[in-house]
């Protein structure tokens, strides 16, 4: 009980202790090599730069469509990811002859496909939600197949004895004993989707804080470029977090969470 | 396209067009669209144009053939190499600059003052096979020297790609105008190297399709002329104090918002845009200047003889 | 009480007085084998098995470790498809194809193995999960649940969760969602072996209960001879390699069986033919 | 087994009916919609292109450069995924406190990096090498994670009272148990280490199918654009079935194996 | 054989002949307690026991399913802290601090009421895996591990994989596994729940024999009293709710015991004072 709690208390002091070690290892390492600060400015004038940029409006509406985009794509890609991954772990001879054509899929250069994007969808974020959702898409689905495949055989039989229709066997069985998997899977796709909504920021918009990227860098302002980017991480991290989260609310019965709990 | 915002706006009221920036809007290379949005020139004009930034020069021209914007902004060399390749219906409808508003940063310790000092040395170009890139070459041929023996090295635009110059890892790099006037006030060692004064095809041109030219021709018009209005008003306001305040009012940012290098920045652009003779009409293209260009290119290599670089020019939606 | 166990009754077999088809038995295996291929290569798992189990009828199925009495099992459950052979329920056959008769899976209440609780859910839930399938509103659900857990001893563990129960517990919490449904078709794979001899003994007159009162058929598979015999009206012994019928015995005690038939002369015959028979099988 | 074995022919049907099926797709697309053949080239011009493509050697060069970073990134992200993903499945405290920094790591907007990369690295290969690692890292570490939790308590018992070293614990038990979250997360983590390599060569450097994107890109060359694209899908798909046949001879006795062989 | 089996025996406590601390018992149990917390609230499942066990002494432990045998045994295997109390092993306590001794695991060998086999390895690799991490070389490995299987009856299986076999002959590598190493301690929950009586039967003998050969303490859990009485030479009795010992009972028939020993009158006597005393836990 008591290892348990200090087991939920401990990140709160690591976490902390290791920032300010990673931000003292910087400053050292800026000092010590005498790095232009072009390059790598220091994190005092970083953290000076992200005072004004978290007192700017303009930084939250940019903060606002980021999120916005990554949160649908994630969204999206969760809900295709969860249909193409049951489906495709279900059915083989369907995930044999798409396989192909989902992996080639994923390693087109997106860059080259951005004037086909923006002739169906437009200028708008729909061009970033797809990013998002295409990056997001390829780690829910493979581990939503995984997932599906792994179901326990002795599991599967009580269902089948059961007369349980598909929908059933999916709703009582696959979808419980794949959870752990697709939480797996949503974890790598968040991140993902985050990347891909500032990729696709970078590569095109004028909003965002990928944009914002864009605009620092051409600005030549070190500072904010970095205070933008510990901008993005932080909520980057919280939007982990969210997901990470729904671990514990929606599988407490897996050993992944079970077991965390110090017994 | 399904993004017809930039279709076929004729009627009357403010029709809505797009212009295609190849670069972000945080720049006053794009002094001239910027001031003609805050100013109010493309109103006065009945166009209501919306700035639409897309990831360089190859991708504003496959956008405007794909339908998805009115007009766009590249460079001669662009436009002339893509429809001398292939044969696409894109026009020149008129040259905002007639001087290259490109700058080669170098670093005083290891100067680049001549082409000659170039050989052998390691460019950074923001892409490869990009603008920069063929300006390089350009500056090498038309001064009689190998193109190939400057090595290209794809550097980002970062604050700390002018430190790679200072490590000597790269010669220098090629920057727009505004950048350069920063680099060089960020860092004491920074020296510019103008190619213009080697290359001739190194203006920007506003680029339409054969297309548009037919069928909206008067969005053109008053969009070349509220470009027109924004030039004139910056030429005209010699302290530029006014244009500043009408950009700030609706911009911001770094070299925009820092007094020296804004007015830096816009005097040296000024000069592009007139190529020294305000007097003359803006943004008409001359076929000899245009014709040079051309040859310029040929001789690189970079487009093939015996066309006539005349079939890609149109200067007929010009008020003046 | 069954003090008349030693009244001969007549083989409790086939419907006493059902109007349509008298004749058509419950249960038919007609020449089912069954092989199962692996790499190292190929066991005969059951060889030719024919066998008729009447409607009502209680049959066990007793023989040693590994002879293919789960495979029988799971034969009759639709859960394997036999190499050669067929399973006719009520003259119908099991198999359509490569898929099974719902309408017969429909009657059905197995009892695994393993126990193969549903980590995520409860007890009750558990319990109540084959009424949840079938559209039973929650209320209704969880009283039955109920029901069933006191009936297995587990009065107070409906909140439990799977993993905080012991194996016996985890194996009555299976019994009772088999019995959940009070399926027509029951059938159990070793379903007392990880209980108490007590819990057992209860479970047995229990079973033998609920049985009679819904009216099914059981096909029980069991290591513990005497409770073969306690529950049977047919006892089928299987020998290993191939897997085949090595003697179907009657057993003819009147129904409801006390544990006290288990002292009669007779009872301990049946036990001891049964028990060397087995041991013969070296 | 003719089931097996059909379902194993399967493929070499459906896909290539499906590629056709795409293709004309395509072409359809283009004519029916008048695309423009620099935004959206004919499929057929595209694979005219490819022709001279795949006979030019200097192509082989370039996939030759990507097939190396990419192998290199994705073996580096293997290891390391594996190894943090062990460390951080079991010690949770350790895990705890390091996630912000893993997460964070990754949202990072990589392009304001390169320059540290290049100082660090130089312009070499090294720095697309850490960007195919860097994005295959974390669907391995994450997946590594998830199996090493998973592991069943009962066989995680039975060695605990076999007295077994925690390497003997991972050798016999964890690893193997862990096996099919690795090899879910290698499947993920070898398209990753594609794109990251892609990206790598897209930001900067001079060889590489990512360069050759660029440069076809730059000279509006869209048949041969599209056509590296291809060569790239191909090659990528042929990288990820190497890591999918691996499952086949890793994990034969897991369900996700075992039961794709039809019983 | 064993027709001595009438003849009263001193009851098989404490090593015979042996120099070092004579009065030091194999292991102890004292006061020991066990808490388990779940959402729905607290199970005490063993509470205040206390046990003495001699060295090479074979201790049957029964009990009502969920009473807290596998609680209790795997408390001894360190795999469980106990609440309160203390384990000692030859007077060492088993626990120091957060960490099993690991002298004594090394002594022990576990049936678990679950296979828990290693799907990954063959019947052969998972007899031999205790073998294998002790470092013992892959020939003489192989040999032990074909020679436990014929010992269990899976003489022609190593190369099977655990999936292909039934549940019993699962339940049989787990024997043979925990058998590998030759265990000082070896504890067993309800090893042979899912054998057939013939095969039990052998299994009890063989245990008997492998005891005895290797000198082991064994504690032994069954939900067969005949077989607990049969077994061992004492009998300890839990209740459930929480766990305490409700009695023990010695055992002094002489070793080895053969089957013949279960006609005796006075083996018949202890079953049935067992089994009331199980019934009247009611
Ligand atoms: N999936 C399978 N693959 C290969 N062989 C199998 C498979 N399932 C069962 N067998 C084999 O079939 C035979 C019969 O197995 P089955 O499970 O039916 O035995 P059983 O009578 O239920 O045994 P037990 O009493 O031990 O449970 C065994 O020899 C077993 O090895
Ligand atoms: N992990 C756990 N969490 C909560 N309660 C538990 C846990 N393990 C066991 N219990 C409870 O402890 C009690 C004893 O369990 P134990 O497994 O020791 O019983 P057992 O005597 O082995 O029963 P069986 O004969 O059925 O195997 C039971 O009431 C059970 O519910
Ligand atoms: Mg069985
Ligand atoms: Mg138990």
């Amino acid at each position: 009980m008591t290892r348990g709690r200090s087991m939920r208390l401990l990140p709160w002091i690591t976490t902390p202790l290791l920032l300010i070690a990673f931000f003292v290892a910087w400053d050292v390492f800026v000092r010590a090599f005498d790095v232009n600060e072009l390059v790598l400015p220091r994190p005092g004038a970083v953290f000076e730069s992200l005072g004004t940029v978290v007192r700017d409006p303009v930084t939250w509406d940019h903060a606002r469509v980021t999120v916005l985009e990554t949160t649908t794509g994630f969204l999206a890609a969760l809900v295709f990811g969860v249909v193409a991954g049951v489906v495709l772990g279900k059915v083989p001879w369907i995930e044999r002859s798409l396989r192909p054509m989902i992996v080639a899929s994923q390693v087109v250069p997106k860059v080259a496909l951005i004037p086909l994007f923006v002739i169906w969808f437009g200028f708008g974020i729909t061009s970033k939600v797809i990013m998002a959702a295409m990056l997001a898409f390829f780690p829910i689905m493979l581990n939503v197949q995984l997932g599906v495949r792994s179901v326990e055989s002795g599991q599967r039989e009580v269902m089948r004895s059961l007369n349980a229709g598909r929908w059933q066997t999916f709703l009582h069985l696959e979808l419980k004993s794949t959870m752990p998997y697709v939480l797996a899977g949503m974890e790598v796709g968040i991140v993902f989707a985050i990347i891909g909504t500032i990729v696709g920021e970078y590569l095109g918009g004028s909003e965002g804080l990928g944009y914002l990227v864009v605009v620092t860098l051409n600005a030549l302002d070190a500072p904010q470029l970095f205070a933008v980017i510990i901008l993005l991480s932080v909520i980057g991290l919280a939007m982990y977090f969210v997901v990470n989260t729904l671990k514990r609310v929606l599988i407490p019965w897996h050993e992944s969470v079970y077991g965390q709990n110090g017994v | 396209g399904t993004d017809s915002a930039a279709g076929s706006g004729s009627a009357s009221g403010s029709r809505g067009v797009t212009f295609l920036s190849y670069l972000p809007l945080e720049t006053l290379s794009l002094a001239p669209e910027l001031l003609a949005v805050a100013g109010g020139h493309f109103t006065k004009h009945g166009l209501d144009v919306k700035l639409q930034p897309v990831k360089g020069s190859p991708q504003a021209m496959q956008t405007l053939l794909a339908g998805a914007g009115l007009v766009t902004r590249v460079g001669q060399i662009d436009l002339v190499t893509a429809v001398g390749k292939t044969n696409q219906p894109m026009v020149n409808v008129g040259s905002l600059t007639r001087a290259s508003t490109v700058r080669i940063l170098y670093s005083k310790k290891n100067p680049l003052n001549r082409p000659e000092d170039f050989t052998g040395k390691t460019m950074g170009v923001p892409s490869e096979g990009g603008t920069s890139d063929k300006l390089v070459s350009l500056v090498m041929s038309n001064s009689g020297l190998d193109a190939a023996s400057v090595k290209r090295q794809v550097v980002g635009l970062t604050p700390g790609t002018f430190n790679l110059v200072q490590q000597g890892r790269i010669a220098g790099y090629v920057v727009s105008l505004d950048t350069a006037n920063i680099v060089v006030s960020q860092n004491s060692d920074a020296a510019v190297f103008d190619p213009g004064e080697y290359v001739n095809a190194d203006t920007q041109v506003y680029v339409s399709t054969k297309e548009n030219v037919r069928t909206q021709a008067a969005d053109l018009k008053a969009f070349l002329a509220g470009i027109n209005d924004a030039v004139a008003a910056m030429v005209a306001d010699e302290s530029l104090d006014e244009t500043l305040k009408v950009l700030r009012g609706a911009y911001s940012f770094a070299t925009l918002d820092d007094d020296e290098i804004a007015k830096a920045s816009l005097r040296q652009s000024r000069d592009a845009w007139t190529g020294g003779k305000p007097a003359d009409p803006f943004l008409v293209t001359g076929e000899k200047a245009w014709s040079t260009g051309y040859e310029e290119l040929v001789k690189a290599g970079m487009v093939s003889s015996g066309l006539d670089p005349r079939v890609w020019l149109d200067n007929s939606l010009l008020s003046a | 009480m069954a003090k008349d166990a030693k009244t001969m009754t007549v083989p409790v077999a086939g419907p006493p007085a059902e109007p349509p088809a008298p004749s058509v038995p419950k249960l038919q295996l007609v020449g089912i084998s069954k092989e199962f291929h692996t790499k190292r290569g190929t066991t005969l798992a059951l060889s030719d098995i024919n066998l008729t189990i009447h409607d009502k009828e209680f049959v066990s199925l007793i023989g040693r470790s590994g002879c293919g009495k789960t495979t029988l099992l799971r034969t009759l459950a639709g859960l394997v498809n036999p190499t050669a052979g067929e399973v006719l329920i009520e003259g119908r056959s099991l198999w359509q194809g490569s898929h099974v008769d719902p309408a017969v899976v429909d009657q059905l209440g197995v009892v695994f193995q393993e126990a193969n609780l549903f980590p995520w859910y409860s007890v009750a839930d558990n319990i109540a999960l084959p009424l949840r399938l079938r559209g039973v509103k929650k209320a209704e659900r969880l009283a039955r649940a109920g029901e069933l857990a006191e009936l297995v001893g587990l009065k107070g563990f409906e909140k439990s969760y799977p993993r905080e129960l012991s194996g016996g517990m985890r194996q009555r919490v299976a019994i009772a969602r088999a019995l959940s449904i009070e399926p027509k078709l029951l059938l159990m794979d070793e379903p007392f072996g990880a209980l108490d001899a007590l819990t057992r003994e209860r479970m047995n007159i229990e079973l033998q209960r609920i049985a009679a009162a819904t009216e099914a058929t059981v096909v029980f598979v069991t290591h513990d001879i005497t409770e073969a015999v306690f529950l049977g009206d047919r006892i089928v012994h299987l020998t290993p390699r191939p897997g085949r019928i090595r003697q179907v015995r009657s057993v003819e005690f009147a129904r409801p069986r006390g544990i006290d038939v288990q002292t009669e002369p007779e009872f301990g015959a049946i036990v001891r033919d049964l028990r060397h028979a087995l041991d013969e099988e070296e």
